[in-house]
């Protein structure tokens, strides 16, 4: 993979170099940043997250799979307790509520993982030990032939390295 | 961490958390924040002590436990009709300690609470070795814990599948939910905070190893975007959870027709309980950890303060519970309800009720004054008390319950044994092995949360407002 | 890996060997799977024998001088189970907690398993060809050098033939008659009715009469025939209309005191002066001053007496006067009128027939201390221990050139014995009773020898043979071809007879005995110094001794105090606050005969100025070596009383001097006054006694019979047909009598509605006549109906609703059906000494009784014993207290609170009603245990049923007493009163293989079959046929805790006092 | 953008996973067929119904094999089908294993005695419709014959020793049912249950073998399937 990478040690420098490459409509833009900061999400201005759905869609199985189970497995051996209705719906809401929790999370988790693209098992790509310290970055995915340009834009608003990969 | 709002485009806001007050001012940069929080990750001869100690504790349980799987449950003090004592007790204990991380992590996030942020970690942390903890008493309890498996419903040649409508069931599906949630909410958070270890790690074998655990995290926007609305998710999930755990946790007793089991009070009471009893652990791990690696400008004195209003507040609550529990004997009018009572503060476990008492409604009265709820130590002296007051209050709600119970042929006296402290023994031991190894493997404060809330370095002066 | 194994053992294979088959899809005395991998089949089968069926032999039980008809069930040759005959008119198939554990007799681990001969100080086993030839050649000595008619026989006493078979082989040799001892013989009422009767004993009729009055007499506690007197005791007291009303006098109240209704507290020893009064050979006034009893109280007897219809006076006591007390109410009994009536000497009971007295003992005692006596032989008795110290019976022992011991368990005389013949046990032995003028009783083996013991008679027989003058009188094989040769029609209408166990015969009768040597007569009253009067009692469970090497025993509560595995001292609570005493405090009693340290029981029954002490216990080596029980609990212990007596309690008779009655010459116990002590320590007393209380709760609820007449009366005049008034026993409204009554009024009250609309009054009968019914108005008609729920159901369970009653005015508290229960059921017991828990990794409590102590025992159903009334019993002494006996077991409730609480269905309700325990599902959460309200679940704490742990309930050969159709339960494991679900399981299967509906009554369970008072009916309350549907309808009927809405199916009816009418 | 896909691996062990499991419960099951093809061919005719995995399970109770059809069909929540009775996780180790077959202290052949010479089995098994134990032949029984029949046969000759010792012969057990089931042979065999039932072709194997697995599922299958009682108190007490 091609690109070209940008450092910034300043967060509004970063933000700067978005905005602009946002304008030029510069494709395939990655930003790194050490945290969440409110001025990037701003500046990149990405749809939402689809995670929603997955948890969305974890949730209803799960609470189907608790009651289901409770009710299946009492019906299908049915003995009586305590002169309790053989499948009775009010006790078995725990099991719908906790497995309703469960399985949202897990696939609320199995979605992040999906739309982040992780695990992934190759990092040293397009990406700088810095990013998890104290500096932004930028990297755009590209071919050689665009690098000095980039390069350009991205020094313009305070990048204090540029480095091509190829 | 993570907005859950989309900004609106023009009107830059730092919104939440930082908005909400409690701060870290004596940290100013990204830097300060690595480098002091890893230099947190080094091993000290003291907390190879430490380390050594829990692991002995720990083992004193494990032989307990191996001892006991061969002769039976006889050689604890079980005194029939009194047929749950320290391990039922110990476990409420343990899952009741555990609620003080989901709050912090999960529901003080929802209220955009700031002072979770630096106090979280070691809290969740605490949450999923509570439950770890208190997960093992219901197997140590029964008869033939080999048998354990058949609480799961899975298909099997017996054709059979657990009752459903037991609270013991309920248990083993809230505590287990809670597990996995807590565990994958403890170890999500870590992902942005291996990246950092993998990338400032030089030994390669432990470098490795953060890689592995980071999964190939890399701080891009898009893993932040999912990320923080997993978070929310999470979150979301966590708050509710929390609340029905003790809820299911207090049908145990609440569904038994026992005096003194049998009352609807009980959910909200073991929730508050669960609380209070959890901010006094989270009191008893932070306050000796910031003091011994220099922490107190992570975990200041405002923290502290907050929390202390939150035990203050669920101290009031548990207190009102207890209160009413005596007034609601009074008033039913059912004799063994109202003999149950009196004889458990006037009676045979006067004692018993008293330390409980004492320990969980007068003294944390204290916390009234600011200037206690400001001082460290107190705070640690009353979270030791507070904690033994907490196991003292399952110790009154099982123990005396089962000793005097509808039947006055069988009413009888209970003193748990060696074993049984054994094993009380052992649960500390346990939890705290896992937790100190914890602390020196991973950040026991959030990184990349805390970048959060310190000011980010600008090319042209200080934006934003903060 | 099975944890539901039970008992296996090297010997039981070894028996199967020899004997038959065995195993298949039997639970029980299973053995884990990598035990058994053989199936052993008969090498010749015997006739009639089915492999896997229970055999049935009719016998008679040995366990005291009764002699009741009984019935042992043996599966694949070896016996189960004891149970009444209910053939016999004596015991009408009831039994006592004695009787049933005789089986523990016959497999107690410490029985001799081959003859023993002392070497070198030592016992060591022997072949039986030398032990007869050892025998033969001392009895030719003997002879030779004119010693012996000094030669003496000791036999436990018993009735039959054997005496005087005895007597004959005796006399063969020179020797003069043997003693008959038997240690818990009623002296004292035997004399006074020979002297005023002329019989030994003569049949009393409860229920002809309208008055008993017993002068200490504690027929309900073991006193004389105590199963026949039971059944009488109970039949004419849940009689409602002309049942008699009881007095008790006496100053302490035994459990027949407690039964009776009014306890009238009299200073010991002062009930001459009673009677004397009652006589009119005494003023009021100098009977009231000597009893201490008012003159009011006393004129109320009188007029009683003398106003009654018809009265029957019984008269007991182990006092210095005993026997003079009885002779006068004997007389009185015949001033009254009597005579023929309540009691009828005309039909006498010859089980006391040649009975000798202990002061026929004292002599033998005297003349061994003087070296005359050559050769002593033991059968069975005691002497060592059931005698007093004074009577250096132990010492004198020591001078006997050669002692022969019969008996087949050690104990404290046969231990000291030179040659040790055992005998075989009264299960596995020919013989006969008479208990009645031409009743016989018959005892057969209902199995082969356990061990290598044999029958003493055949012993005697081969004795003889080897001697040439007498080998022609003993041409006979065995005893038991001399039984059936001297039996009416030989042969042929012998083994017929075996089959109903009864047969219209006699038994060859040896002469009745004079009472002896009465040279050591006691002085009336009381002898020594000291605050309390101390009264002595034979426990109505171990007697005075011989019960206590039979776990069953020892772990039965004793009916009154409630504890176990202990030796206590009762004293008042007045006395006790006196003293600054609280319950357990340990005391020294010291009389001028000997001390002992006991721990208090505050008892409400017993006089302040007295204190009791129970016999029994004390069982000690003479040998230094005490019983450890982490080495010899897997081998046989040959000292002492065996591994379950040694080292447990004090022997009260130390307590006496031993001087006896002065006409009965019979041991005068209660004959010393004590100094009590305090030491200042306390131990905890093993009892199973929560408290004595019921707390206004209603679980013992009693009526009076005036009530129930008068509501009867109104029923019949037609008012009110529905109203309470037709159910006066309802909520104590009709019971205002003594002020204790109790009833669901005063908890919860019934004044509720509950939701949807569930009635809550308690109506007639079970509210649900089905199990599937139990959800009532609550439940929803689509689970009701469900599966097997479902009445139309294939398999029909739901059609019957097993129940049971239990009619608390034939209950006396006796506990027979706890015994019953353990030996059906296969419950471990729990208190020896090697059972206990670990106090630390490495030291066991070896106290006996220590799991009782953590209330670990595993009666499946108890006796709980309430007291109502005497409130302030610590300031004022109340002998009008009311006592409830309540047996509790699991109550099959149809709303049953410990099943939705199991996370694995190992409780759940089966559509017949059942309440059912599946062990093997079982994981031991014991949930089920704190949800039910009347907690009568057990929880296998220690692997009492695995074989080879430490608390393993059934040392070797014990595990053959195990029931094989009921699992033995392996540790971790809940378990509970099943209502015998192995019996129903079983009836359904036999009526099954014969094509047949089930009939009614057709069985019973454990207890029930075994209650000697009949107070428990068993069965199906759905078909109107069997008896249970009826008594549930029973106008005193009730639930216990019926506010729990939990709809139990065991149904009790409440106690009737006879109160006094204005 | 970045190095993508690699999470597959993930899912990728997942499907491996459920594959290895599928693929042993499928062997598992075929090496129960494969067991009861040992057996003569008749004895696949009460066989258990083939492994149909747990998709399988319905509560009508349908099994796959067409001799079960010709049974009544069980209706409604009776229906306490299962194939999970079948594949790896149908082992019972409280039960004796399926396919045991020790050697015999004297090689009795049931096919000589039962097809040849057309005795019936309660000849020896005399109390199987009588007791809940089927009983075993006495030695004497077996002498019956023996002291006049094959008496020169070296299996015989053990025979006739133990007879002389006056020994039984020590059988080595076969099935077993764990100690709390109760199983009384009587019911079952009154109850129209052949003996091939449960013990297979008993009549044809030279060597007996426990043709039947003894687990609980097996059991409750075929109580469902004769309407004979489900309850569980029927046989555990």
């Amino acid at each position: 993979m091609q690109g070209v990478l940008a450092v910034f040690p300043q967060l509004d420098a970063v933000c700067a170099a978005i905005r602009d490459l946002k304008a030029k409509k510069v494709p395939k833009v990655t930003v790194y940043t050490p945290t969440i900061q409110h001025e990037i999400d701003d500046a990149i201005d990405a749809p939402t997250s689809v995670v929603r759905v997955f948890t969305l869609i974890g949730a209803s199985l799960g609470v189907t799979f608790g009651y289901w189970v409770s009710i299946w497995s009492s019906e299908y051996w049915p003995l009586q307790v305590g002169g309790k209705a053989i499948a009775s719906w009010i006790p078995y809401t725990i099991m719908g509520f906790e497995m309703f929790v469960m399985v949202g999370c897990l696939s609320t988790v199995a979605g992040m993982f999906i739309n982040a693209q992780i695990p992934r098992l190759v990092t040293n790509f397009g990406f700088d030990k810095r990013f998890t310290h104290a500096d932004y970055g930028i990297w755009i995915e590209t071919t050689p032939d665009k690098f000095d340009e980039l390069e350009r834009t991205l020094r313009a608003h305070g990048a204090v390295e540029v480095r091509g990969e190829r | 961490m993570a907005t859950t709002a989309k900004p609106v485009v023009g009107k830059i806001k730092r919104p939440n958390i930082p908005a909400a007050g409690i701060q870290v001012p004596a940290v100013s940069t990204f830097e300060q924040v690595d480098n002091e929080i890893l230099a947190t990750l080094k091993p000290s001869s003291k907390w190879f002590m430490g380390l050594g100690v829990a692991v002995f504790a720990m083992l004193i349980g494990a032989s307990a436990w191996a001892y006991q799987i061969y002769w039976g449950l006889g050689n604890a003090g079980y005194v029939p009709p009194v047929m749950w004592g320290v391990y039922i007790i110990t476990f409420v204990f343990w899952v009741g300690i555990g609620h003080a991380g989901t709050l912090i992590s999960a529901i003080l996030y929802l209220f955009r609470a700031g002072f979770r942020t630096t106090i979280y970690r070691a809290s969740e942390a605490m949450t999923v070795f509570a439950v770890m903890t208190a997960g093992l008493f219901p197997i140590i309890h029964i008869g033939r814990p080999w048998k354990f498996f058949w609480l799961i419903p899975y298909p099997n040649w017996r054709l059979l599948y657990p009752q459903f409508k037991s609270p013991l069931l309920w248990d083993v599906f809230a505590i287990s939910t809670y597990l996995t949630i807590s565990t994958t909410f403890l170890y999500l958070g870590l992902i942005p905070d291996f990246a950092v270890m993998r990338d400032r790690e030089t030994n390669p074998v432990r470098k490795r190893i953060f890689a592995m655990l980071s999964l190939g995290w890399k701080n891009t926007d898009r893993e932040w975007r999912h990320f923080a609305k997993m978070y929310m998710f999470l979150a979301a999930f966590s708050t509710p959870l929390v609340l029905s755990v003790h809820s299911v946790v207090s049908f145990d007793f609440a569904m038994a027709l026992t005096p003194g089991w049998h009352t609807t009070i009980f959910p909200p009471y073991f929730v508050g309980g669960a609380i209070f009893s959890g901010f006094a652990m989270v009191w008893t791990i932070l306050i000796p950890i910031r003091k011994w690696w220099h922490l107190e400008h992570y975990v200041t004195l405002n923290h502290l303060d907050a929390t202390a209003k939150v035990v203050l507040f669920t101290s009031l609550m548990v207190g009102s519970g207890y209160l009413s529990e005596f007034f609601i004997a009074w008033f039913s009018g059912v004799a063994p309800e109202q003999e149950y009572f009196w004889n458990r503060v006037f009676g045979q476990w006067w004692w018993a009720a008293w330390i409980l008492l004492i320990c969980n409604m007068i003294l944390p009265l204290s916390l009234f004054s600011q200037k206690l709820r400001r001082n460290p130590v107190w705070l640690f002296i009353l979270s030791i008390f507070i904690n033994i007051g907490m196991w003292y209050e399952r110790f009154v709600i099982v123990v005396p319950s089962l000793s005097h119970e509808f039947e006055p042929w069988q009413w009888t006296h209970y003193t748990p044994s060696w074993i049984d402290m054994c094993f009380l023994v052992g649960s500390f031991g346990w939890f705290f092995m896992w937790f100190l190894l914890f602390i020196k493997q991973m950040p026991v404060i959030a990184i990349a949360e805390v970048k959060e809330i310190v000011p980010p370095k600008m090319l042209h002066g200080h934006g934003g407002h903060h | 890996m099975s944890t539901e194994s039970g008992a296996t053992g090297v010997k039981r294979r070894d028996f199967l060997k020899i004997l038959g088959v065995t195993t298949a899809a039997t639970a029980a005395t299973g053995c884990s799977t990598d035990q058994v991998r053989k199936l052993i089949p008969y090498v010749a089968s015997p006739d009639g024998t089915v492999p896997g069926v229970s055999n049935y032999f009719a016998s008679t039980c040995r366990e005291c001088a009764t002699s009741c008809g009984i019935l042992v069930e043996t599966r694949d040759g070896r016996a189960l189970k004891v149970e009444g005959n209910p053939n016999t008119e004596l015991n009408r198939g009831a039994l006592c907690a004695k009787g049933q554990a005789s089986l523990q007799g016959l497999y107690n681990p410490d029985r001799f398993r081959q003859p023993m001969a002392r070497k070198n100080g030592q016992l060591a086993p022997i072949t039986w060809d030398e032990a007869l030839q050892m025998l033969a050649t001392r009895l030719g000595e003997v002879r030779s050098k004119g010693q012996a008619a000094n030669v003496v026989f000791i036999n436990q006493h018993e009735s039959g033939s054997f005496p005087a078979f005895l007597d004959n082989w005796l006399a063969g040799y020179g020797m003069p008659a043997h003693i008959s001892y038997d240690a818990d013989a009623p002296a004292s009422a035997i004399a006074a009715h020979k002297a005023a009767y002329g019989v030994s004993w003569p049949t009393f009729d409860f229920d002809a009469a309208s008055l008993i009055v017993s002068f200490g007499a504690d027929f309900l506690d073991g006193w004389g025939p105590s199963v026949p007197l039971q059944l009488a005791w109970a039949d004419a007291r849940s009689k409602i209309e002309g049942a008699p009303r009881a007095i008790y006098i006496g100053a302490r109240r035994s459990l027949t005191g407690l039964n009776a209704d009014s306890w009238i507290a009299c200073k010991p020893g002062s009930e001459l002066a009673i009677i004397q009064f009652l006589r009119g050979t005494k003023s009021a006034a100098d009977a009231a001053a000597a009893s201490d009893v008012s003159v009011a109280t006393l004129d109320g007897l009188k007029k009683e007496i003398t106003g009654a219809k018809r009265s029957l006076l019984l008269a007991g006591g182990n006092a210095a006067d005993s026997a003079q007390v009885a002779t006068e109410v004997a007389e009185y009994n015949k001033a009254l009128g009597n005579v023929g009536i309540t009691v009828k000497p005309a039909a006498p009971l010859g089980i006391y027939q040649r009975l000798d007295v202990s002061a026929a003992v004292y002599n033998v005692a005297d003349r061994m201390n003087l070296g005359t006596v050559p050769v002593l032989f033991v059968r069975g008795a005691n002497p060592v221990h059931t005698l007093p110290r004074s009577a250096k019976f132990a010492e004198g022992l020591a001078k006997v050139g050669f002692k022969v011991s019969f008996t087949n368990v050690p104990d404290e005389t046969t231990e000291l014995a030179d040659l040790i013949l055992p005998d075989h046990h009264g299960l596995e032995s020919w013989g006969d009773a008479e208990p009645s003028a031409n009743t016989l009783h018959l005892q057969q083996p209902s199995m082969e020898p356990v061990f290598q013991t044999r029958a003493t008679a055949d012993v005697l027989i081969d004795v003889a043979k080897k001697d040439p003058a007498l080998a022609s009188k003993y041409a006979v094989a065995d005893y038991r071809n001399w039984l059936v040769a001297r039996f009416p029609g030989g042969q042929a209408a012998h083994t017929q007879a075996l089959t109903k166990g009864v047969a219209a015969a006699s038994s060859l009768r040896a002469a009745d005995r004079s009472a002896g040597d009465l040279s050591r007569k006691a002085a009336p009253g009381f002898a020594g110094t000291g605050d309390f009067h101390l009264v002595i009692n034979p426990s109505p469970t171990l007697g005075t001794g011989a019960g206590a090497n039979k776990p069953w025993l020892m772990e039965l509560p004793d009916p009154v105090s409630k504890i176990a595995w202990q030796s206590w001292v009762e004293m008042h609570p007045i006395a006790c606050k006196k003293l600054g005493l609280v319950r357990g405090d340990l005391v020294t009693i010291e009389t001028a005969a000997g001390k002992a340290t006991l721990p208090v029981y505050n008892y409400l029954g017993i006089r302040p100025d007295t204190i009791g002490v129970s016999l029994g216990l004390g069982h000690k080596s003479q040998s230094a070596k005490k019983y450890d029980p982490d080495s010899d609990r897997k081998t046989p212990y040959f000292t002492g009383y065996g591994r379950y007596a040694e080292g447990v309690g004090i022997n009260a008779v130390d307590l006496v001097s031993g001087d006896t009655d002065a006409v009965s010459g019979g041991i005068a116990y209660s004959s010393m006054k004590a100094k009590v002590t305090k030491t200042g320590e306390n131990t905890d007393l093993i009892t199973t006694e929560g408290s004595a209380r019921q707390h206004s709760r209603g679980i013992g609820q009693a009526t009076t019979l005036a009530a129930l007449i008068a509501a009867r009366t109104n029923k019949e005049a037609g008012h009110d047909e529905h109203g309470a008034a037709a159910k006066p026993a309802e909520h104590g409204e009709g019971a205002a009598a003594g002020g204790h009554e109790i009833g669901p009024k005063e908890w919860g009250g019934n004044e509720h509605e509950f939701v949807g609309g569930a009635p809550t009054n308690f109506l007639p009968g079970l509210r649900s006549p089905v199990a599937n019914d139990a959800q009532g108005d609550l439940g929803t008609q689509d689970s009701k109906a469900k599966g097997m729920y479902s009445e139309q159901h294939w398999s029909g369970m739901a059609k019957r609703r097993w129940a049971m009653t239990v009619d608390l005015s034939r209950c006396t508290g006796c506990s027979a059906c706890v015994t019953a229960c353990y030996s059906e059921n296969n419950i471990p017991t729990v208190g020896a000494s090697w059972q206990g828990r670990a106090l630390s990794p490495t030291v066991w409590d070896t106290r006996p009784g220590a799991n009782i102590l953590k209330g670990r025992e595993m009666a499946w159903i108890r006796l709980e014993r309430y007291f109502e009334g005497a409130d302030d019993a610590e300031n004022t002494f109340d002998p009008g207290f009311d006592t409830r006996f309540v047996p509790m077991m699991c109550q099959h409730c149809g709303n049953a609170p410990c099943e939705p609480v199991c996370p694995v269905y190992a409780t759940y309700h089966a559509p017949d009603g059942l309440n059912v325990q599946v062990y093997n599902r079982c994981v031991g959460t014991r949930y089920c245990s704190n949800n039910c309200p009347y907690k009568v679940r057990y929880y296998n704490w220690f692997g009492y049923g695995e074989p080879g742990r430490r608390q393993y309930a059934f040392p070797e050969p014990m595990q053959m007493q195990l029931n094989p159709d009921v699992t033995v339960r392996g540790k971790g494991v809940m378990e509970k009163c099943t209502f015998c679900v192995q019996r129903i399981r079983e009836a359904e299967t036999r009526a099954d293989l014969e094509h047949r509906p089930l009939q009614a009554d057709e069985f019973t369970t454990a207890c029930a079959q075994a209650c000697p008072s009949k107070a428990i009916t068993f069965g199906d309350a759905a078909d109107p046929t069997w008896t249970v549907a009826k008594h549930v309808e029973d106008e005193r009927a009730y639930h216990v805790f019926e506010v729990l809405n939990t709809y139990t199916a065991v149904v009790y009816l409440k106690k009737i006092n006879h109160t006094v009418e204005a | 953008m970045t190095q993508r896909k690699k999470w597959a691996v993930i899912p990728g062990f997942l499907v491996v996973g459920a594959i290895a499991a599928g693929l042993s419960a499928w062997s598992g099951a075929t090496a129960r067929q494969a067991d009861a093809a040992q057996a003569p061919a008749a004895a696949n005719k009460l066989a258990y119904p083939k492994f149909s995995g747990l998709s399988g399970t319905n509560l009508d109770g349908v099994r796959n094999n067409t001799e079960a059809e010709a049974l009544p069909r069980i209706k409604g929540t009776e229906g306490l089908l299962l194939n999970a009775a079948q594949g790896p996780w149908a082992y019972s180790g409280a039960s004796s294993p399926q396919n045991y077959s020790p050697e015999q202290p004297v090689k009795f052949p049931h096919p000589q005695h039962v097809q040849k010479l057309g005795m019936n089995c309660t000849y020896c098994h005399n109390s199987a419709g009588k007791a809940q134990d089927p009983g075993l032949p006495a030695v004497a029984t077996c002498m019956g014959c023996h002291t006049l029949v094959a008496t020169g046969q070296p299996e015989i000759k053990k025979l006739a020793a133990y007879y002389a010792k006056g020994q039984p012969v020590p059988w080595a057990r076969i099935h077993k049912v764990p100690e709390y089931v109760h199983f009384p042979h009587s019911r079952h065999a009154n109850g129209g249950v052949t003996c091939q039932t449960c013990h297979g072709e008993i009549q044809k194997m030279p060597q007996v073998f426990q043709y039947s697995s003894l687990n609980m599922g097996w059991c409750v299958n075929c109580h469902i399937e004769r309407k004979a009682r489900y309850d569980c108190s029927t046989c555990h007490y």
